[in-house]
């Protein structure tokens, strides 16, 4: 268990929220393999990984759906020149420009997986399966050095777990026990990866008092988290409700520009 | 009489086949155009690989919400009814055959439904696959949309395709901006014709032996014509 | 499909929801294999199985963690003879009399499967995985006649998906689309056997209008469920709050024997 | 001075063992007591397999909660912080060792920490394993608690378990109303031995050749002893 016990009233409790986010990716050492959470920016736990560009840390191997987005968080992380390898199923986007240099450049291996093949390889990581039998991708490239089963008329290609010694999740809300609340589709790949890493570590908007989150409503229950640190709540919330005011990547906009069309949900 | 019709025709045209109450994903790109001629007085409940179901239409740009994305990294909203869920679950909801239909973009079908449409093999460059492969082999019908002829005039229905592969043996139905085809396991069969297509038009523009689907004698194209001709002497 | 389409103000909406619990199994044949929720009495769909007791088929392949008990719902499908085969982890209880007397009779089929094998075992089936390598079970006699392959240096025996006919599964709450909430430890199997079936029936205490249920806390989507029944009310609950005076069979106690100590939460 | 602890003794002896905040699972029977004495003082999570992180107490008999139970299938209560999940998530916590022990009853515990827990493989009983096979591999330590004899005087601890097994190598320490025991790679390791057994006299019960935890030389019992000097003869 790396679990911080506090002592409070003289009660030894579990605390495993942590004062900065310097303090929650201590420890992270040179080669280690990173798993981080979301899918483009969405879920992307950017003051962790600002966090670990500054703590040092390279020759990293990283797990992500993508390999970076403009010029912040995980491509930053890239640009400074920490990353080694990285597992994703989509590099390429409209602004990866930073990986496509350092592909271009011979500067990062990559390994590419199925989007869903990614997932469910994480998934087994954290629910101790040793392999198993996916349909995704038999008779491709991507599978050519795989082996192969036909079972029940269908063939399938095995595909292996994928661990991590360190996850880096963003989530909504915790409690001191870890437990945690995602916010839309920036759940993406947060449970499985918070359930595949030997140490998880997780920013959030906000950190309640253990007894707040409903126990029906826990998406990642608190024993798949080791570290907690509360980042203060995203731009465009207020008090937990959406305002609004942002263009995708999360910048504040001039309500002009923004115009009258209200449109949405 | 035109031999093609619009994007926006064939998106309206995909979307008429799509039956009420269907779970739904639309791929990215020109696929995301169907979901602007679904039925609005029926529903049909979208999918995104991403983690929901529910998926609405795009917000206005005053409530664009960076936590509410589609596959293609755009912004989407939530239909009442909706539900989140983790990409392991969205996916295991995909590669189990939950999903009614999926529509998807593609360099090349094949005569035996191969699907080839994430990588065109360029040296140089960068590969990356994302869903495609998940998205090919777990619908229970996969629809392609695309043009029938690349820009430089060759057809995307093949014998073999020569782009890697996506998925083998996966397509149920191409609909093109010439006609609608469906994969048999006697290759392709021409469902619709668009204008003045015919199923001979069509064997010569994509030099493939097509059959119409009243399973009248197959339409050879020429050099198919030719190519057996010269097997028998 | 197995969707009903309504018409609402002229508009075609999905609505799941059938009337009666009767209306809910109709057409489940003979022979049929047949998934159970509930995990020993809870969250065991106790109106479907009645319903499909009076329904009549026969011959079936159940899938349950148990094997019935006392005298009612799963035991008493039992004990009506329906029941060719059993798929379960543990069919020994204090109260599993009905199955006993089956079972020594030479009166029904017995399939164990270790716990954890039979949830991973029905997941797969609704996550399209062929089969996948688990280490539970390998060098007992559970695992005797199964594939077995070290990876990693564990050992791990192979499992197959279970996948079924119909589900029977007991929820809190639905909408028309049948997106479900559970309560507490009675979620057990629910979630995963709607993803395992080919049509998938819930009962549940109340039908709620559509975007009533919070999309972060939907635990199982719709697009896994195809029939949905309001059965009313669990008796120890008033307007979804917990009132209690019922045993942990669900019986009505006398307040006098409740006695005063409320202990608890 | 005896040479047996009781039960709740036992029960207490291994709280003692089990460090504040771990995750730990207390599987049906003898070790839903270890409950009784963790402290009060600290946190120590319970997790019950069928759906629970965060396990409380008993309610009293007017808050029974059908809907709120245990793996043994009687009422419990869920603490502040406590969390819900089905069943293949719930194993999926077990299997993928993030539980730090699990404590589980015994039929025979053997010197390589085979368990035997779950038949007695007797001729017309109904076999039912439950979590059992899953929790014997699941947990970063399997603590076992038991008897060291059974009603008719024979040692749960063997050199080969001649029940069936529940899982192989998978107990890390067996707590008995005799001594606890470490298991290690050459065999028993005697870690405490209660009121007045010692490493000779519990080698004598067991037939085991046991070691103590200074690692002074092994303790043969003597079926043992007299075995290998037949061998030299």
């Amino acid at each position: 268990m790396d679990v911080r016990i506090a002592n409070t009233k003289g009660r030894a409790v579990i605390d495993k929220t942590v004062t900065d986010a310097e303090s929650a990716v201590a420890g992270i050492p040179d080669g280690a393999t990173v798993m981080i959470g979301g899918f483009g920016r969405a879920g992307q736990p950017i003051e962790l990984i600002d966090a670990l560009i500054a703590q040092g840390a390279g020759d990293l191997t990283i797990v992500n759906n993508n390999a970076g987005n403009g010029d912040t968080g995980l491509a930053a992380l890239l640009a400074a020149k920490r990353v080694r390898r990285i597992i994703c199923s989509f590099p390429r986007q409209h602004d990866s420009w930073v990986f496509d240099g350092l592909y271009r450049a011979g500067e990062i291996e990559l390994e590419i997986v199925p989007q869903g093949n990614l997932a469910e390889r994480i998934r087994a990581a954290g629910a101790g399966i040793g392999a198993f039998f996916s349909p995704t991708g038999v008779g491709t490239e991507l599978a050519a050095d795989k082996e192969q089963r036909r079972i029940d008329g269908r063939d399938y290609v095995l595909e292996y777990p994928i661990n991590a010694d360190f996850a880096l999740v963003s989530a909504l809300q915790a409690d001191r026990w870890g437990n945690l609340v995602y916010r839309m589709t920036a759940r993406n790949f947060g449970p499985i990866m918070a359930s595949a890493a030997t140490t998880t570590i997780v920013q959030v908007d906000k950190v309640v008092p253990l007894g707040e989150l409903d126990p029906e409503t826990v998406v990642t229950p608190g024993i798949f988290v080791d570290r907690v640190v509360e980042v203060g709540e995203r731009v465009w919330l207020d008090d937990g409700a959406f305002v609004g005011g942002v263009d995708l990547e999360g910048r504040r906009i001039e309500p002009a520009a923004a115009g009258t069309n209200g449109g949405g949900l | 009489m035109t031999t093609r019709i619009s994007r926006e025709e064939l998106a309206q045209r995909i979307a008429a086949d799509i039956a009420e109450g269907s779970y739904v994903n639309l791929g990215i790109g020109a696929p995301t155009l169907v979901a602007n001629f679904l039925p609005e007085d029926q529903e049909i409940i979208l999918h995104t690989e991403n983690g929901l179901l529910g998926m609405g239409r795009a917000p206005g740009a005053a409530n664009v919400d960076p936590d509410l994305i589609n596959a293609g990294k755009q912004a989407v909203t939530a239909l009442p009814g909706a539900a989140y869920f983790h990409h392991a679950d969205s996916f295991g909801m995909m590669r189990g055959g939950h999903l009614d239909v999926c529509v998807l973009g593609a360099f090349q079908v094949s005569e035996s439904g191969d699907l080839a449409n994430w990588s065109t093999g360029a040296p140089g460059a960068i590969p990356a696959v994302g869903g495609a492969m998940d998205l090919a082999i777990g619908a229970k019908a996969v629809y392609v949309m695309t043009d029938l002829l690349t820009k430089t005039g060759e057809s995307k229905l093949v014998a073999e395709c020569t782009y890697p592969l996506t998925g083998v043996g996966c397509v149920t139905r191409v609909y093109t901006d010439h006609a609608v085809f469906d994969v048999t396991t006697d290759g392709f069969v021409v469902r619709e014709a668009f204008g003045a297509n015919t199923v001979q038009s069509l064997a010569a523009l994509t030099g493939l032996e097509l059959r119409d689907a009243s399973g009248a004698a197959p339409a050879l194209s020429r050099s198919r014509r030719d190519a057996e001709s010269e097997e028998e002497n």
